[in-house]
């Protein structure tokens, strides 16, 4: 088997591989730290940040769903500081990739975390969530406007030279429209999708199962749906695009690759498998192999719709 | 260190129409594991259930020269993931992550009291029986005085008694109908026994429903005891990536929610803001 | 076992029972008459219907997903003249309250459908299908705009004086604000959800799978957003809601009766089992009896909220 | 009429590793099923997979007294539910929806071509031979002359061939490496004994990866033959509901789709446009 070259570029950032963990999925990083080598993975993306630690939901905070879970964590937080006090030096001295979400409840706050960030030593680049359905102040205020999007990414803009990340809701009628607000704030790229708004009711009870009321939907249930907005944004913008939503399988990161994605982020299936991310690459390097191709980036936007 | 490994399914012991024990050959978890710790279970090779299910290891199986081999689970039938380790196939496999979470404390003597020996008292509520044969077989090897006070709601209810006498473990056990045992709740003899103990150092271990460990825990307290408690919240991973399995403590600053996959399943009661459990 | 009354009234339309076959997934109800009794379901909803007799996408027209399935049908139909010739006669005879599902490219083709099916005998009430993600000419571009919502409602309003049921996208950022739109058209009622725009793709020919390319995600996968959105026009609008979106069991039906749906419909669950109905029917009746309540009505949007 | 019905295991017969029987007990089933029909069979009693999968009812099963008990259903591994059913465990009950679909037409003799008896020759590849187990017992039980023309890619392929034997059918087998029969496809050698038939009246029954279907089709076509052809299109629900079985067919008018779980699965292969069929 001839060497097959994984790694990719967005914008400025270098990544050895397009497989991501996602936000609030993989903890730190560090927690998975003596379990496996987690440099190994493209990058990890942390917990979503605010300036200051955060309390989350009280529990139960998740509720399996056919192929899915909701959760409703409320972005439990240790703030942005005891982060770059407590975590970033050791997953620097790993070597990991460390790309961090950003949160806020103003604009101010994004660009305040961002600078903090960008201050630090070990930031990769910031994703930044405007779509967290969870909380009611957090995020989605901007997400679900074309304006709000653009003001965030703009603002953010000129607070940090990191590459950024504004990361897409798909609670919205157009999803494209925000990839294109993104693109003209002067975002690097963007991921999508984060969860969908959904709701789970314990029928005996008559009352919500989640103790915050409604949560986001993740997991394989939300991947067809997903890899139809990647593949929206895809013909939309240039923006490389970093899809998730479902991925479980390597066919599955090759669907999100094929309709337009450059890299690809794994959530809900790492907490069935937190082993998975050696499995994804070897099984992208063999359909490589399989099918002829030197780097990953030939996979992305691959798509065949001619007859 | 955790590790998955798929491990074949040895045997499936039903126990009662919702009962049972699943042993599963996996040595190098048996291995590692401690006492106290858990396995998050794939209960199914397809996506559903989606999520794993965490269980106790609740034995350490061993093989003719005593090296552990394997593990069992003590499995109650509550829905659509325990319902299939219910009916799970011997020579199937299935996807065990492990070994999780902080382990019971190990068997320290405790402050003695006076001259008194410390004992070492295990407090079990139904399937919250599962954590306590790793926790007996070690007070058992480091030669500590045990007692497992183990309640249920009838005679049916109450399994491997016999298991932890052979391992030198007074069992005192407790039926609500008053079938086996003396009858009422666990805590009503352990009431009595905290009493009775004069100056015996005793550390308590609970793990069953909520209200029981809650009760443990305030007996443990009037009485000056240090007191365990396993708690069994609803677990997404398992490994701390997801946040979901919090509990609230206060350790005299702040309350706050820390990852009982992380810090627990195992805690000092002490710590425990009762009110904010859901179970 | 007392009787419980499983009646609803959908404003002037009275069903049996709150269990409702789903359009497109129960051809036009006479396929299954052989074998089951389909006078007894709540009611019928035909498969989607145009002026005209429409050809349909070609094949392959589904595909599995996790916990679900996406359509691209096309909306293949006999149109509403033979509908109303060669079908309706036959459901009239068997007792069948029958909703039709009223399609057009047009709004003057949504009223001319629905004066035909209000001048013919048996028709219960219309329901409007202005959310089939899988045409290009059909509906959708109604069913994504505020005013495209009210314009076409409030034309058929004036087209016939049979009961009006909207069926609405999820496709939204805000679907209450569609389910107002609806209300102030003169709807009688609204259902939802529709299927959900999704796609998927074959990594080994990089094609999609669906001929059309994309289509519709339907079954338990989308269940937790139908809640969530069912709940959220409940709140807005005092229109009987008529929920779907994955339901295949009782637990299912209640969930979206607790939301606020005065009715449910069943699409994809009855391709799994065809037979479902007097099932469903009996789950309602003994929870009925095991929480004391003497009308299904009583359980509609029964949701508790307070702490 | 189509029914539900829980149907137990009673076996599973591995006859490769891709290929398996599995026998049902099912008698009402069996009682109504007709040559030709198909189950819809729920391969989980799970979500996953969440839809049904159509498979043709491959042998009616009888008790003692040749009244009818089960079937069984002939299965090639090609994904995840034909998974499930290649490791179906005996003893557990999968639910069988059927039988459904337009049966093989009856074996009517046909028009006789001068004075010789009509005859009845069916075309299988590879797993498309399980329609036709109970084509033949109906030939067979009417006395009608029959043959079999059965083709795989080797030797391990072909199952059942003897079978058919015991039911009076003449079997022609071919493989494509040579390893059993005639080298090549099995059109081959039906293209020469169409030639070769003299005045008699042949109908030809195929059932097999789509180009081999529609070479029969042409073959019949070019020899005045009736050919009818089983098709195996995706299927949602088997009973009419959804429209997406569908198959392009031409009836003199307007080609236009038609659903192959009602009109079909077998069709006059007249009908059929081939070049709008997927497979
Ligand atoms: C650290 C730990 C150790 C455990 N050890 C054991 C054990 O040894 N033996 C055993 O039988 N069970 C044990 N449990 C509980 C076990 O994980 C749950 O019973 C199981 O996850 C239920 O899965 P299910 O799919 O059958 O039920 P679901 O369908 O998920 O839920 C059915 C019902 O059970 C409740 N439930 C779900 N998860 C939990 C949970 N974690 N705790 C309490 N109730 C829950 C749900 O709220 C629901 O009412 C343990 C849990 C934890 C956290
Ligand atoms: C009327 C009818 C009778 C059939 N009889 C038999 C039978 O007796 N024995 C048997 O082994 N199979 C039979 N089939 C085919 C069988 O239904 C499919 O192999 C099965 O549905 C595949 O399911 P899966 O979950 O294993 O594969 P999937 O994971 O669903 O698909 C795996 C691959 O198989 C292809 N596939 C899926 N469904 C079909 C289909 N219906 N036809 C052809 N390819 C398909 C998919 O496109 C995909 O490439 C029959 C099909 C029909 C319509
Ligand atoms: C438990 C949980 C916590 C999450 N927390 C965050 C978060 O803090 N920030 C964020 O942007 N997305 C968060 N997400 C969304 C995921 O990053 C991801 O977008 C989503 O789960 C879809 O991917 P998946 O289907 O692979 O899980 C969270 C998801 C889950 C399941
Ligand atoms: C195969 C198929 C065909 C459908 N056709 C129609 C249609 O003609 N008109 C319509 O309004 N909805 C149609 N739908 C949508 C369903 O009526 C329903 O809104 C959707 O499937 C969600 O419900 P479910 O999850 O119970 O299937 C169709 C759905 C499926 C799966
Ligand atoms: S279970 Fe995921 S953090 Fe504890
Ligand atoms: S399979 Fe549903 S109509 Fe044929």
């Amino acid at each position: 088997m001839t060497t097959r070259d994984l790694s990719v570029r967005i914008g400025s950032l270098s990544l050895k591989n397009p497989v991501i963990a996602a936000s609030g999925c993989f903890g730190y990083g560090l927690e998975y730290a003596k379990s496996l080598d987690i440099a190994r993975l493209g990058a990890v993306v942390s917990k979503g940040l605010f300036m200051k630690p955060r309390e989350g939901h009280p529990p139960p905070r998740i509720v399996e769903t056919p192929s899915g879970m909701l959760n409703a964590i409320g972005l439990q937080g240790i703030g942005v500081h005891r982060f770059v006090a407590e975590k970033l030096p050791e997953l620097r001295r790993l070597g990991v990739t460390t790309i961090v979400n950003v949160c806020g409840t103003t604009i101010d706050e994004y660009c305040e975390v961002s600078r903090v960030l960008s201050d630090a030593d070990g930031v990769a680049a910031l994703e930044l969530n405007i779509s967290c359905p969870n909380i009611k102040e957090g995020g989605i205020q901007f997400g679900c406007s074309l304006t709000g999007t653009y003001d965030v990414v703009s603002a953010v803009r000129k607070a940090t030279s990191l590459p950024i990340i504004p990361k897409l809701t798909p609670n919205v009628t157009d999803v494209a429209s925000f990839a294109r607000a993104s693109e003209e704030g002067g975002a690097d790229a963007i991921s999508l999708v984060n969860t969908f708004l959904a709701m789970a009711i314990d029928v005996e009870t008559r009352r919500p199962k989640l103790s915050n009321g409604m949560g986001g939907l993740s997991g394989p249930a939300i991947r067809p749906i997903a890899v139809r907005m990647v593949y929206e944004c895809h013909q939309a913008v240039k923006l490389p695009i970093i899809g998730m939503g479902g991925i479980g399988s390597v066919e599955d990161v090759l669907e999100f690759m094929i309709a337009g994605a450059a890299a690809v982020q794994i959530g809900t299936a790492a907490f069935v498998d937190p082993f998975i991310w050696d499995k994804l690459t070897a099984g992208l390097s063999s359909y490589m192999e399989r099918h002829n191709l030197a780097r990953v980036t030939d996979i992305t936007g691959s798509l065949r719709t001619d007859a | 260190m955790a590790i998955d490994v798929l491990a074949e399914i040895l045997t499936n012991r039903a126990l009662s129409a919702d009962y049972n024990v699943v042993e599963f050959a996996a040595p190098e978890l048996a291995r590692l594991a401690q006492p106290g710790q858990f396995v998050m279970v794939k209960t199914s090779p397809g996506g559903d259930p989606l999520l794993r299910r965490p269980y106790s290891i609740f034995e350490i199986l061993r093989d003719a020269n005593g090296r552990p081999s394997g593990l069992s689970i003590l499995n109650k039938y509550v829905g659509a993931g325990s319902a299939l380790i219910y009916a799970a196939t011997p020579g199937h496999r299935l996807s065990l992550l492990g070994p999780l979470g902080t382990p019971w404390p190990a068997a320290e003597p405790g402050p003695a009291r006076g001259s008194a020996p410390a004992e070492h008292w295990m407090v079990a509520g139904g399937v919250g029986l599962a954590p306590f044969v790793t926790l007996a077989e070690t007070l058992a090897a480091a030669k500590r005085k045990t007692t497992l006070f183990y309640g249920g709601r009838s005679a049916g209810d109450l399994y491997f008694a016999g298991l932890f006498g052979d391992l030198g473990v007074d069992v005192i056990l407790t039926t609500e109908d008053g079938s086996r045992g003396e009858r009422g709740r666990v805590t009503a003899p352990l009431d009595r026994a905290l009493a009775d103990r004069g100056p015996t150092a005793v550390t308590l271990y609970a793990c069953g429903p909520t209200p029981m460990m809650r009760a443990v825990a305030a007996l443990g307290a009037a009485h000056h005891c240090r007191t365990f408690v396993s708690l069994e919240q609803v677990m997404g991973c398992g490994m701390g990536g997801c946040y979901s399995c919090v509990v609230r403590v206060d350790d005299g600053h702040d309350p706050h929610f820390v990852r009982s996959c992380l810090e627990g399943p195992v805690f000092d009661a002490s710590r425990i803001v009762w009110d904010a459990l859901v179970h």
